[in-house]
């Protein structure tokens, strides 16, 4: 049988990057067959060459058995290529239908492109109002919309970039179904993720790429999830050490009934959030992409104050009506999941971008005005600490590679021992290496006496930190639970909406617990 | 001053307008004069002239360059220009300057010179009431300063000494550069009921308007008639050209001596486009009548009894506006609706 | 008031109404594919000058209609080069249009000084804009019905076209728009140089119709006004006809009362009330806790190159 | 060959001097070239515009007294600017700063004192101030629209000094002429130079460069104008509010374009009058992109605009250019700074060398753990 797609030797250059160098596989009609790899390792550059968003530097691309030359997604989706991506391409003011007709490009008249998607969302099964604003929708929904433009277009080939890092497992289950479904109909899929486990329960076959070259292929059923992660790391997995025998001090942190409406038109509320983390601890903060946890930050860290209700305590003192500074001042650091113009200014020096958020703590500023030597001397600190490469504290934090910011910025904020860090998504988008000397980081911080609070959609990351965990749905926090006691099930219905034990997180954590990662 | 008391041979006479010479309305009437100069001297005049000069400052810097650039004699000639002219005219004791519309001068090297429009405001007032059915003029103004006062007021004596009951209606755009809103006033105004245009702006919208709407109307600066054939029945010109040449003959000649002229059509720098064919005979008459004893002298509008709008007296029968109350004139006759 | 005042003072309303409402509209679709140009005013000059030069030159208007479309597209071309191919930034390269503008159409104009052409005036018979119900139907420039029909063709564009809806697109996101396979630029380039065209037929309503002449300075300040409408309507073509109109009707009855002798406001008050009037509806659209479909279109004004 | 743009991974230092050369540079030839083709004297015109007043040292003092409020309004925008807060209300703050200063002027007329003439200063930059404060009221209370509120602005600002000229501030032996009485001595700016027009506005430019360089690079308020440019989350991250950024940056711009309006009103003009608004806060607009918002570059982008207009004026008397042209040379100046801008943030490959050239891909050490 001919295959479905077959690549050779594509090979894509970016500025300082090879990100795919002579790339060759094929994919089988209906089958599903994973791309994995590090974070980096040049998949989404692969699927955006296939689906003519980006154009290679030299290679071939067959489909079905014909050479094709695929200038720009129009020319894919003619081909019977169709792809969901990793960040939405959706546009917030518009209505679905619009979305979906935008997404296609001989879309019937609208009556008919209504009936159409009728009946796709029918014969999958999925839930969608054709009519709703695109800003009104979860991101789940949202996940649909992509979906179903895909499916309106009978494709041979669907790609999905990681299309599952937003979901609830209840909701991966379903798109499953779904893909199942289509596979069985001789669509073939290629599908990217980091979620072993779900490879493993999917595909047929894998792919795998280190450093934009396919290094092994593999059938998942017969691996297990470690031997699939070396693989992809070409090395063998350490573990995080001193994640034993921490024991959990006094009460450091305390959020008592935190309510913040979010900010129109898109943002989530917050409904009345109650925990308390103590020394020693990792809080972990489970839940779906945009059910809040973005706010959660802003709320806690004190960006976002804007009629905020409840109270936040730091080691006794009340922090609700201060600012970031003051609460800097008291104490809390945090670390927002966007590094890139969040917690860090792309086109300012490493020290400049010190300054940013150690200006109090570290006296990087005094009278109003900057104190630029001590500045470069704490960020090279920082830089020397956690192992960045950087050329020094006056090269532009815009010119390192992700991890390498991301340590930066955690080094920062760790650096400044503070008596709370706040952190969301900390080893998101960045490889292996990083992402190791990152949690460690966090253990030894909370090890020597800080509160640490970890929002994350990474199960396995908060399962194998954390002490006690919670979910956050909606704007609503779940009751915190023992990490040793909760079950996966437990939390990916939590993480859907099904709300449990609506009794207050701050339940006090059992004293002195010790207990193993998963 | 000795500078200007040598016979030279060539004079070099420079402009400064407030304006484009594109604008076909003040600072192209003083470029009208210029050329005149040119045309009239010839070799014996060489001029240039700066377009576009704000008030102010700037003024300063140009007439500044342009002593520097040794001139001998500086036309100034917006009313903003003033008190630049006086300083730099300090600055500089060999060069002479002439500035237009301004009230300040000095003993020894700045003149000032001015038009008496308002006579040919009285032209028009004269043909407007003999020309209008309505007994209603229309009036686009621009500001509310002396000059424009002064051509409402003598329009307004003018036209009442033809018709007692005629009325003029002003419409203040308060720009002195707007063709549209003055378009959109003087349509404004004819469908108020006026049947009679004058302007005190310098575009020729409101002539415009008025050829489309079969009004009377009149040019403003110069002779706008290509703009409405029909409509345009004379036109106040600007006509600067011999004062000009009379003040660069004194120069050649080794006799300047700054003065203060406030010329009129006796003086020729004001004049009258030639009538529209098509006006009537005896308006063309009482007109021309109104032209022969003004240069004569003998036709003087400012002459009393006045009265201002509420019918108070302000100038007694027989008795004149100086003209020291007439150039800070700000208030209106009788008649005048504003 | 009598009947035909009231037709005369509708048909100025109109008059005052359609340049603005005619760049307006172009400067909305600018707008809705993300792109902010300030340089109208300048487009606008030019389009008034060449309209002008080629009424004056062939002894017809509508050609110069025509003409003031293409070159008035032509300098908005230079502000598309600009933003988008080399993604300047787009308040400044507007305001250097509106110099250049200004500046270029006073020196071609030079020679077209002080003369006049043929107003392009009504195209209906005369019978038919004789009675002044008529002619309030009938009696107008062909172009104040051109900018009604445009504004309803804008409107059925952005809401019903599929290129409206791309155009949208773009505006409300353009890095979703890149990604799935639509070209931005292009797209922006087109909307910018529809925005020029359409400057260039309202500047040559003020030279072919309002005052059949060429000065320098022509349209005193309108493209201004234009940008302000666009605001203004909150980016809807018939909000956007409604706002001209209105503005059109506040000038002309200001003007009407002074002539009738009611005015009792200072002048200076009068002429700054369409500028404080825009302040306060933009403190109305912006402070009534928008509805997104009222919003600014996501992208204005923020440059785009795709990273690839 | 085939030239196109390619991303620099960090913005080019030498590109940031040596575009705006390349800009005037490019402008001088292209201008040459076109005026030359529209039938003028092209390479005369740039001789007279641009090279003649730098060998004249009369015309020195006039560029300096030219470009001192160029540059002062300038450089309060760029501190805007660089915060993204597009103020291009300059115009009206500009003259709302020389009517507040025209106020006190009015007021103290019959006094004496060396107080005065700050006290109009005072009076200058609060005006500036306070019609700024508009703008920054409806963006942070109504998240209006800060261009276009502050454009709307500058009309009105325009008919209030109309209304005060013609009105109440009108000159009582002035001939009804509207314009307001020459300020007294005590009300007028000295000169720092004897003999020339330099006035005391000049060095307070070059000084306010210096603050305003001071500001933006040594402070925290001027750190948190460049965090909030580049990247707001990022300011809001670091402790700064928006509003706060907002306000200073329009107070800010306001001050020094009231404090230009004043010193303007009090040094060149020595009175009020109608046209006392020549088009500066536009023209500042252009200055401080010129000037690459640096204060530095302001200073010398003033004096390269204040070339155009002097150099202008002799190319109008000395070759006849109108004086529309010396604008399409500004405009021309103006498209080729934005054009060459873009050399700072890319560079220009051939595209069959950039594929060829040997980029070193990151080899990662990758033997750690994923938690799994
Ligand atoms: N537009 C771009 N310009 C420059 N470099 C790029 C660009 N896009 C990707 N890269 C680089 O190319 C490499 C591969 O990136 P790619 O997004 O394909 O990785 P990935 O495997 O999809 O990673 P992830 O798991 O994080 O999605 C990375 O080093 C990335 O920094
Ligand atoms: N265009 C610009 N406008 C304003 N500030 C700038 C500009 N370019 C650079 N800077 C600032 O100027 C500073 C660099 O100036 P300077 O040369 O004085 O310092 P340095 O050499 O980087 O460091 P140091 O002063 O400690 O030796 C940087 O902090 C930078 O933020
Ligand atoms: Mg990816
Ligand atoms: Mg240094």
């Amino acid at each position: 049988m001919l295959p479905r797609i077959e690549l050779l030797g594509i090979t894509k250059r970016f500025p300082g990057v090879l990100a795919n160098d002579a790339i060759s596989f094929a994919v089988q009609p209906g089958e599903i067959h994973a791309l994995l790899g590090e974070n980096g390792a040049g998949k989404s550059t692969l699927v955006k060459i296939i689906y003519g968003v980006l154009q290679a530097d030299s290679g071939q691309i067959t489909f079905d058995g014909r050479e094709a030359q695929v200038g720009s997604p129009r020319e894919a989706r003619a081909l019977g290529i169709g792809m969901v991506f990793q960040h939405f391409s959706l546009f917030e003011a518009m209505t679905v239908l619009e979305n979906i007709a935008l997404g296609m490009d001989h879309p019937p008249a609208r009556r008919q492109l209504e009936a159409e998607v009728r009946r796709v969302l029918d014969s999958y099964n999925l839930a969608l109002d054709p009519h709703r604003d695109v800003h009104t929708l979860s991101v789940g929904e949202r996940q649909r919309i992509e979906i179903v433009r895909a499916l309106l277009q009978k494709p041979k080939l669907l790609i999905m970039d990681e299309p599952t890092s937003v979901l609830t497992p209840q909701e991966v289950e379903e798109l499953f179904k779904t893909l199942r479904q289509l596979a069985s109909e001789g669509c073939s899929i290629l599908y990217i993720s980091h979620k072993l486990e779900e490879i493993k329960a999917l595909c047929d076959r894998a792919t795998i790429m280190r450093g934009g070259r396919v290094v092994a292929t593999c059938d998942p059923a017969k691996e297990t999830a470690r031997s699939m992660a070396e693989m992809m790391i070409g090395g063998n997995l350490k573990d995080i050490e001193g994640r034993d025998g921490r024991t959990v001090g006094q009460v450091r942190f305390t959020v008592e009934n935190l309510s913040v409406p979010g900010e129109p038109p898109f943002g989530t509320s917050l409904n009345d959030i109650s925990f308390e983390v103590s020394a020693g601890e990792i809080f972990g903060i489970a839940g779906v992409a945009g059910n809040g946890q973005n706010e959660l930050l802003a709320a806690l860290s004190g960006e976002q104050r804007r009629g905020m209700r409840g109270r936040i305590v730091i080691d006794g003192r009340d922090i609700t009506d201060t600012g970031v500074t003051g609460r800097r001042r008291a104490g809390l650091s945090s670390v927002p999941e966007e590094r890139n113009g969040h917690a860090a200014v792309p086109g300012m020096s490493l020290a400049e971008n010190a300054i940013l958020s150690a200006r109090t703590r570290k006296a990087l500023a005094a009278k109003g005005l900057l104190r630029r030597s001590a500045a470069r001397e704490f960020a090279s600190s920082v830089i020397s600490a956690f192992s960045v490469k950087a050329t020094g504290a006056r090269g532009m934090a815009g010119s390192l590679s992700g991890g390498n910011l991301q340590k930066y910025v955690m080094g920062r904020e760790i650096m400044q021992e503070p008596a709370v860090l706040l952190v969301a998504q900390p080893t998101w988008g960045v490889d292996a290496g990083a992402a190791s000397f990152i949690r460690q980081a966090m253990v030894d911080l909370a090890a020597s006496g800080s509160a640490i609070v970890l929002i994350s959609q990474d199960l396995d990351e908060l399962l194998a930190l954390s002490d006690r965990i919670a979910v956050i749905n909606e704007g609503h926090l779940s009751a915190a639970m023992d990490i040793a006691t909760v079950s996966i099930e437990e939390l990916g219905l939590l993480m859907g909406g099904v709300h449990g034990k609506k009794k207050p997180a701050s339940a006090a954590p059992a004293e002195g617990i010790t207990h193993h990662g998963a | 001053q000795e500078a200007f008391s040598k016979p030279k041979d060539q004079v070099k006479a420079a402009f400064v307008y407030v304006g484009p010479v594109g604008d076909y309305g003040y600072s192209f009437a003083h470029d009208q004069g210029r050329k005149y100069l040119e045309e009239k001297l010839g070799d014996k005049v060489k001029t240039t002239f700066v377009e576009n000069v704000a008030e102010g400052p700037d003024t300063e810097r140009v007439l500044r360059q342009l002593a520097q650039d040794g001139n001998d004699i500086i036309f100034s000639t917006s009313f903003g220009f003033m008190n630049p002219t006086v300083k730099v005219a300090k600055e500089f004791p060999n060069v002479a300057f002439d500035h237009a519309t301004g009230y300040k001068k000095n003993d020894t090297n700045m003149g000032i010179y001015n038009s008496r429009f308002y006579q040919g405001r009285a032209v028009l007032g004269t043909i407007a009431a003999m020309m209008s059915k309505t007994g209603k003029a229309g009036y686009v103004a621009s500001f509310p300063i002396p000059e424009v006062v002064m051509g409402i007021d003598a329009f307004t004596l003018a036209a009442r000494k033809v018709n007692p009951d005629f009325q003029v209606q002003v419409v203040w755009v308060n720009s002195w550069y707007d063709p549209a809103k003055e378009a959109d006033a003087t349509k404004a105004l004819l469908d108020q009921g006026a049947d009679v245009i004058t302007q005190h702006t310098d575009s020729p919208a409101p002539l415009q308007v008025a050829e489309e709407r079969g009004a009377v109307a009149f040019g403003q600066a110069w002779d706008m008639s290509s703009f409405a054939p029909n409509a345009h029945m004379t036109a106040i010109v600007d006509h600067w050209g011999p004062y000009y040449v009379e003040e660069v003959q004194a120069l050649l000649d080794g006799k300047w001596a700054p003065r203060d002229i406030w010329g009129g059509m006796k003086e020729d720098i004001l004049e009258m486009a030639p009538f529209n064919p098509k006006m009537p005979d005896d308006v063309k008459a009482a007109a021309q009548k109104v032209i022969d004893e003004t240069k004569a002298g003998t036709y003087e509008i400012f002459t009393g009894p006045i009265k201002d709008q509420n019918g108070e007296l302000k100038v007694k029968d027989g008795e004149k506006i100086p003209d020291g109350d007439l150039l800070k004139l700000d208030w209106y006759v009788e008649g005048v609706k504003s | 008031m009598n009947a035909a005042i009231l037709v005369s003072i509708l048909m100025t309303v109109a008059a005052a109404a359609t340049p603005l409402l005619l760049a307006a509209l172009g400067e909305l679709v600018v707008e809705k594919s993300g792109v902010l140009n300030l340089g109208v005013e300048g487009m606008m000059l030019i389009g008034a000058v060449t309209a002008f030069a080629v009424s004056v030159t062939t002894g017809s208007p509508a050609l110069g209609a025509i003409a003031s479309m293409v070159t008035a597209a032509a300098a908005s071309g230079i502000f598309a080069a600009l933003t988008l191919g080399l993604a300047s930034n787009q308040v400044a390269t507007g305001l250097a249009l509106t110099i250049f503008g200004t500046g270029i159409s006073a020196l071609a104009g030079a020679p077209y000084v002080g003369i006049t052409t043929t107003r392009l005036g009504p195209i209906f018979p005369d019978a038919l804009a004789d009675d002044p119900y008529w002619r309030l139907i009938f009696g107008h420039s062909p172009l104040v019905y051109i900018a009604l029909l445009m504004t309803l063709a804008v409107w059925w564009f952005l809401k019903h076209s599929r290129s409206g809806l791309i155009l949208r697109a773009v505006g409300e996101s353009d890095d979703a728009a890149h990604s799935i396979g639509y070209p931005v630029l292009k797209v922006r380039a087109l909307a910018i140089l529809f925005g020029g065209a359409m400057a260039g037929l309202a500047g040559s309503f003020y030279s072919l119709v309002v005052t059949p002449m060429w000065a320098e300075r022509l349209t005193a300040g309108r493209g201004w006004i234009a940008i302000a409408l666009v605001v203004f309507a909150s980016w809807r073509p018939g909000r956007l006809a409604a706002g001209a109109y209105l503005f059109g009707a506040v000038i002309t009855l200001e003007l009407q009362a002074k002539a009738a002798g009611l005015s009792a406001l200072a002048p200076e008050f009068m002429s700054s009330l369409p500028y404080l009037a825009t302040i306060a509806v933009l403190v109305m659209i912006s402070a009534g806790r928008r509805s997104i479909k009222n919003a600014a279109p996501a992208c204005l004004g923020k440059p785009f190159r795709a990273s690839a | 060959m085939v030239l196109r743009l390619e991303a620099r991974r960090e913005p080019s230092t030498l590109m940031v001097f040596a575009s705006p050369a390349i800009a005037v540079v490019t402008t001088l030839v292209v201008g040459a070239a076109l005026f030359t083709l529209l039938g003028y004297d092209g390479i005369g015109a740039v001789m007279k515009i641009f090279v003649e007043p730098l060998f004249n040292p009369y015309r020195w003092q006039d560029l300096l007294v030219k470009a001192a409020p160029l540059a002062m309004i300038a450089l309060g925008l760029s501190i805007g600017f660089r915060a993204n807060v597009w103020n291009i209300g300059a115009e009206g703050q500009y003259v709302v700063g020389g009517l507040a200063g025209t106020g006190v002027a009015l007021l103290t007329y019959e006094m004496s004192g060396y107080w005065i003439l700050p006290a109009m200063i005072l009076a200058g930059i609060l005006g500036g101030m306070a019609y700024a404060a508009v703008p920054a009221v409806l963006k942070t209370r109504f998240s209006v629209n800060e261009i276009l509120s502050s454009l709307m602005l500058n009309y009105v600002a325009l008919q209030l000094l109309y209304y005060l000229t013609r009105g109440p501030w009108k000159d009582p032996e002035g001939f009804n002429f509207p314009q307001t009485v020459l300020f007294t001595d005590w009300q007028t700016l000295p000169k720092v130079v004897p003999g020339t027009l330099i006035h005391l506005g000049v060095p307070i430019a070059g000084v306010l460069a210096l603050v305003i360089w001071f500001l933006v690079v040594r402070t925290v308020a001027g750190f948190q104008m460049r965090v909030f440019g580049m990247a707001p989350m990022a300011a809001r991250y670091g402790g700064f509010q928006e509003s706060r950024t907002v306000w200073t940056a329009m107070l800010i711009g306001g001050g020094l374009a009231g404090l230009a309006g004043v010193l303007e009103a009090a040094g060149p003009f020595g009175q009020m009058t109608p046209g006392f608004p020549t088009g500066y806060g536009y023209t500042a607009i252009i200055v401080a992109f010129l000037g690459r918002l640096h204060p530095f570059g302001i200073l010398m982008a003033a004096l390269v605009l204040a070339l155009t207009y002097v150099g202008g004026e002799s190319a109008q008397t000395a070759i006849r250019l109108p004086s529309a042209a010396v604008g399409v040379f500004q405009a021309m100046m103006l498209f080729f700074l934005l054009a060459a801008d873009v050399l700072v943030r890319y560079r220009v490959v051939n595209r069959t060398t950039a594929r060829s050239q040997r980029v070193s891909s990151e080899p990662a050490t990758r033997n750690t753990e994923r938690a799994a």
